[in-house]
């Protein structure tokens, strides 16, 4: 059983990589590239015997407590519903 | 419009809300009141300690700029001068240690290229809360790691500083950031706005919403909703400055900066209002003009943001264009957004409308300045830890065990005890902390972390600088006033045993509630401790910070100044580090004759360090090192430990018997020092002929860590062993 | 025999590098600014330490974009010395100069210390003075110098004898304990250690400044 | 117009930080959590006006040539219809 986490800056909180990427991308000759707003993406396996109702607290308490720093980011989760 | 609550949320009292109404002949705009409200915040305005700064000693004849600037400035020589300036960021690291220290040491390293020195060199000085707590000890990785991630992009070494845990920083951290440049000393910017009519030019990252009232929240505590304050917090971009900082000093060498200053703590707010004020002109801002990272920003929002990376310059009138192609050279956004005008007035404007109005001078200058009520505690009777100041902040476990080996000599296992205190979290080794830190960069990193002092080589000069920082936060909790002079003490005598002449120090005075008077008294008493130290060591202070507020639910922390001292080495033959040397080499102990504790004669510790520098500059001492945390056994396996350039060597010392046994190995007697010499007898005379105590104790040599005291060996370990327990703790505690 | 040392936006050894040579190996330096387009005029070029654009995205990532990169690379493909250092190792395989990448280090943090690194291949311009198995005293400085490569590539790695340096203790979780490789042609270098920082008594080895001077030896040897 | 850009670390390739953070969730008592591999994840925007043909090129070259090691990454595109 796998769930996706996906954690972003808040979107006022400066990404200084973002820009940077964004600027060096935009010289190249891609200026058509506005923003870019870089976060992390995690891939979680949980064991396969875990009863789903203990599945949901358990991803939101990693998403929450674990992966994401709520001062400046925020998350989301994809469920994924294969295997 | 302006009423009691919103007085109340910009933390202006209502004396200061008719001072401002005088000051205007008028009620303020929002964002007037905004804007007022963080330049007479305690952080911008040092309302509660301008009294009692002013007595600091700030003249010397190396001194080339004391306070009042972005840093201090000290003359080195060879027409080289050296800025330096110790900042806090305890607030913002509290609410998020990563980010929060990493800005810290940007802030502070823009105050120094600001004045057109390239940084060369970073120290800090941290405090925690013990690291049993899960929380303290992500509140350190995320300090650390912060520190390290700023310093290392931006290339500036982090050669020193200090980390020590005690339970008052629980979980409120002390973050104070150091950092010193380099630059010829008749090329000094200062942040003044001169030449009426010349553009006012902002360069850097755009404007976001970011710490809008980072200045009022570091000027008062926090209370249960800590949490609440929390998008105030920044973001560093190390990358960004180190352009900046590029782009700064090639404008300046090419002529065309005419004043810069940073935007730190209240951002376009002070940067334009003190720059004004300094020159004596006014500043016209157009909002309009500066770039915004966020949608619909208000002329609030934007004169208090406190986004990173951002300087503010004025340029003369018809070089803007060189200044604009030296930036974009750099990748860097750089924007007219103003002019310096005549009238002395901070005239922001924005769609057109004139949003605040006010004269640079009052604001800036002629803030509110309180002599708040002091109040000295009724009495100061011993502490059980006077003599061990280190077991400060260990269990409970731990303390007793020196505690009774202290009542009960007899019986006490003091190899135990050895192994104890080498693994102690206040006396074990700090490479955990400082192998995230390069501090290599640049090459000039002659003496790194881990000794007395710092020293860096001044290249193509045959000079090098030697640098401190000191806090002895329980000892000034004791006695504020013998504290803080045994604090600048012991800075001067760390950059003495590394073979320098301390010079001049900048100090960060980190405190509890102002407003309560027991800590007014212990600011007060800090500062008469500090001032009469620095007069008789002749180390004037050039600068510093002070951070108030430091409580946590009503908990204040210890009075916790900290000193960063600088000194100069004539000659890179001086250079000498704490680690013993060689084989066969004579250690030996100078003290002076009295053993307090507690407290110091200023006196004779000049006359201690005199005579210290003169043997090493006489080339009699092979190294040095001084004592202080843990005693004479813990500074004796400090020289032991392996350095980068050797393994571990073992000593085997006679302890001088005054007391009973463990005051003796592990007292902290302020006013000692331990060398190395091939030339005891030599090094005798010349105490003597100073009044100062000389023994040699021992010798360096083979792989065995022996101590002995009255005839017994008290200590007898294996130095390896010794070792691994004080380089291994660390990591452990954090495990 | 002239050497250039590229200047990224970010770059921080440029200076370091820049005196090792100038004043410590006594050889003529200059610096060379990453927006140029040609590198005529060098015999050997320096890709210093730093956090080029930051190292964001990755290190080395965006710098590989920078116009003077191209004419490294036509430089390296026609013999030309290339020396990159730490961050300037991290751009060479981020270009594809050098085969693999420079992951995260095992633990995580940045790690700043000397260490021992041991001369693994002595038929390279950059090792000649240097003899099989010599111990090196030199620092580290980075947070990403775990290097990685595929199995096939490690094979190629070790069976044309490209490995330079290994780490005596490995500090980052590098494979095969690599500390630096050369390519097939020998003539461009990547090490994670820091010769800049380690050619002068003064800073605690003089280790470093051996690899300089295998490369005026080169040169030297070239230029007969 | 926006396209979301994941770009993970090969199968084959040893994950330092998803072996971290996977620790620190065992010792927090979640052992249901099997494996975690931590991936960038990145938001791109484009100009309004992008042609449509464009776009694919755009973020096929933006994901391939710039936001991806091909040495130790693999990316996948997620295109958001949206605006
Ligand atoms: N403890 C202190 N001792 C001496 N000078 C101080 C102290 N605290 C602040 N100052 C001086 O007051 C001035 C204002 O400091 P500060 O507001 O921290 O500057 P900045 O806005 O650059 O951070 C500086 O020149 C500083 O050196
Ligand atoms: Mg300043």
């Amino acid at each position: 059983m796998k769930a996706t986490i996906i954690v972003t800056l808040k979107p006022t909180v400066l990404d200084p990589q973002g820009i940077t990427i964004q600027r060096c991308v935009q010289s190249m000759g891609l200026p058509e590239v506005t923003d870019i707003r870089q976060g992390k993406y995690f891939d979680v396996q949980l064991a396969d015997n875990t009863p789903p109702e203990r599945r949901k607290e358990l991803i939101q308490r990693l998403a929450k407590d674990v992966l994401t720093n709520p001062v400046i980011e925020e998350f989301r989760i994809d469920w994924d519903q294969k295997s | 419009m302006i009423t009691e609550d919103v007085l109340s949320q910009h933390g202006i009292s209502g004396a200061e809300f008719d001072r401002i109404k005088d000051i205007l002949k008028r009620e303020p705009t929002i964002t007037e009141l905004g804007i007022f409200s963080v330049m007479w915040s305690e952080h911008c305005s040092y309302k509660s300690s301008r009294v009692h700064l002013r007595r600091l000693p700030t003249k010397g004849s190396n001194v080339l700029q004391g306070p009042g600037e972005n840093a201090g400035i000290i003359d080195i020589g060879d027409g080289l001068a050296v800025a330096f300036k110790i900042e806090s960021h305890n607030h913002p690291s509290y609410i998020e240690p990563f980010q929060g220290a990493a800005t810290g040491v940007g802030g502070i390293l823009r105050d120094i290229f600001t004045m057109g020195a390239r940084p060369i060199a970073c120290m800090n000085s941290l405090r925690f809360g013990p690291l049993g707590s899960t929380q303290n000890r992500h509140i350190m990785e995320g300090v650390v790691g912060g520190i390290a991630f700023y310093g290392n992009c931006f290339g500036v070494p982090t050669v020193g500083g200090e980390v020590s845990f005690a339970k008052c920083y629980s979980p409120n951290p002390l973050v104070n950031a150091f950092a010193l440049g380099i630059f010829e000393k008749d090329k000094i910017f200062y942040g003044r706005a001169k030449g009426v009519g010349n553009p006012v030019i902002y360069v850097g990252a755009k404007t976001g919403r970011d710490g809008i009232h980072g200045a009022t929240m570091a000027s008062a505590g926090f209370g249960e909703d800590a949490g609440a304050k929390r998008p105030n917090v920044q973001i560093g971009d190390p990358f960004m400055e180190k352009l900046l900082l590029e782009a700064c000093l090639e404008a300046m060498n090419k002529g065309l900066i005419v004043g810069i200053q940073d935007m730190g703590a209240a951002g376009l707010t002070s940067s334009s209002c003190e720059m004004g004020a300094r020159a004596g002109t006014g500043v016209e801002l157009e909002l309009d003009q500066v770039p915004q990272r966020e949608e619909a920003m208000t002329a609030y929002e934007i004169m208090l943001s406190e986004s990173q990376e951002r300087m503010l310059l004025v340029a003369e009138k018809a070089r803007e264009k060189e200044i604009f192609e030296v930036f974009h050279k750099w990748g860097l956004d750089a924007v007219t957004v103003g002019r310096v005008t005549a009238d002395g007035l901070l005239r922001v404007k924005q769609h057109g409308k004139v949003m605040a109005e006010i004269p640079n001078k009052q604001l800036a200058d002629e803030g509110p300045r309180y002599e708040r009520p002091m109040l000295p505690p009724k009495s100061t009777g011993t502490s059980r830890l006077d003599y061990f100041t280190f077991l400060d902040g260990c269990d409970e476990t731990l303390i007793q065990e020196f505690l009774n080996a202290d009542h009960n000599p007899g019986t006490a296992d003091f190899n135990r005890l050895m192994l104890l205190a080498a693994g102690s979290p206040n006396l074990c080794g700090r490479q955990w902390v400082w192998e995230q830190y390069d501090h290599m960069v640049q090459s000039n990193t002659m003496i790194g972390p881990g000794s007395d002092a710092a020293v860096i080589r001044i290249k193509d000069t045959g000079k090098a600088i030697a640098m401190t920082l000191d806090g002895p936060a329980y000892l000034v909790s004791r006695h504020p006033r013998e504290g803080a002079k045994m604090m600048v003490a012991e800075a001067a005598r760390n950059i003495v045993c590394s073979g320098g002449r301390p010079v001049a120090a900048t100090n960060c005075l980190n405190f509890g509630n102002p407003e309560h008077p027991e800590i007014m008294w212990q600011f007060s008493e800090v500062v008469d401790g500090i001032a009469e130290a620095c007069s008789v060591l002749e180390t004037p202070i050039t600068g510093g910070n002070v951070s108030f507020y430091n409580e946590t639910l009503g908990d204040n922390i210890y009075p916790t100044p900290v000193l960063g001292m600088v000194g100069i080495i004539e000659n890179l033959d001086h250079v000498t580090s704490s680690g013993f040397m060689d084989a066969g080499d004579s250690i030996v102990l100078v003290e002076t004759s009295r053993m307090d504790i507690g407290k110091i004669d200023l006196n004779d510790e000049r006359a201690l360090q005199f005579m210290v520098r003169d043997a090493i500059q006489s080339g009699l001492v092979k190294s040095a090192h001084d004592i202080s945390e843990g005693g004479l056994a813990s500074a004796l396996a400090e020289c032991c430990y392996g350095t980068m350039h050797r393994p571990a060597i073992g000593a085997t010392v006679k302890i001088p018997s005054h007391l009973e046994a463990c005051k003796d190995l592990f007292g902290e007697h302020p006013s000692r020092i331990l060398l190395t010499t091939q030339n005891a007898s030599e090094l005798g005379k010349r105490a003597g002929a100073a009044g100062l105590e000389l023994r040699e104790i021992g010798k360096v040599g083979g792989k065995r860590f022996v101590l002995e005291y009255e005839g017994q060996n008290a200590v007898d370990l294996a130095i390896d062993e010794l070792e691994t327990v004080w380089r291994r703790t660390f990591p452990k505690l954090l495990s | 025999m002239k050497f250039g040392v590229v200047i990224f936006p970010g770059s921080n050894c440029d200076h370091d590098c820049y005196y090792a040579i100038h004043s410590v190996v006594g050889r003529p330096v200059e610096f060379i600014w990453h927006q140029e387009t040609s590198v005529k005029g060098f015999d050997a070029i320096v890709l210093p330490g730093g956090f080029a654009y930051g190292d964001y995205l990755r290190t080395g990532a965006l710098a590989k974009f920078s116009p003077v990169m191209q004419a490294v690379k036509s430089f390296a493909d026609k013999g030309g010395l290339v020396i990159g250092i730490c961050n300037g190792f991290q751009i060479l395989t981020e270009s594809g100069l050098l085969p693999g990448a420079l992951m995260r280090n095992s633990n995580m943090k940045y790690i700043c210390k000397f260490l021992e690194i041991r001369t693994a291949a002595t038929d390279t311009p950059f090792t000649n003075s240097l003899s099989e198995g010599q111990v090196l005293n030199i620092p580290i400085g980075h947070g990403e110098g775990n290097y990685f490569a595929d199995v096939d590539t490690l094979k190629e790695l070790e069976d044309n004898r490209q490995v330079a340096f290994r780490y005596v203790e490995n500090p980052n979780g590098s494979v095969h304990d690599i500390a630096g490789i050369v390519n097939k042609g020998r003539n461009v270098l990547g090490m994670m250690p820091h010769p800049d920082r380690s050619s002068e008594k003064l800073l605690g080895s003089t280790d470093g400044k051996l690899i300089f001077e295998s490369m005026v030896q080169a040169l030297a040897g070239r230029a007969r």
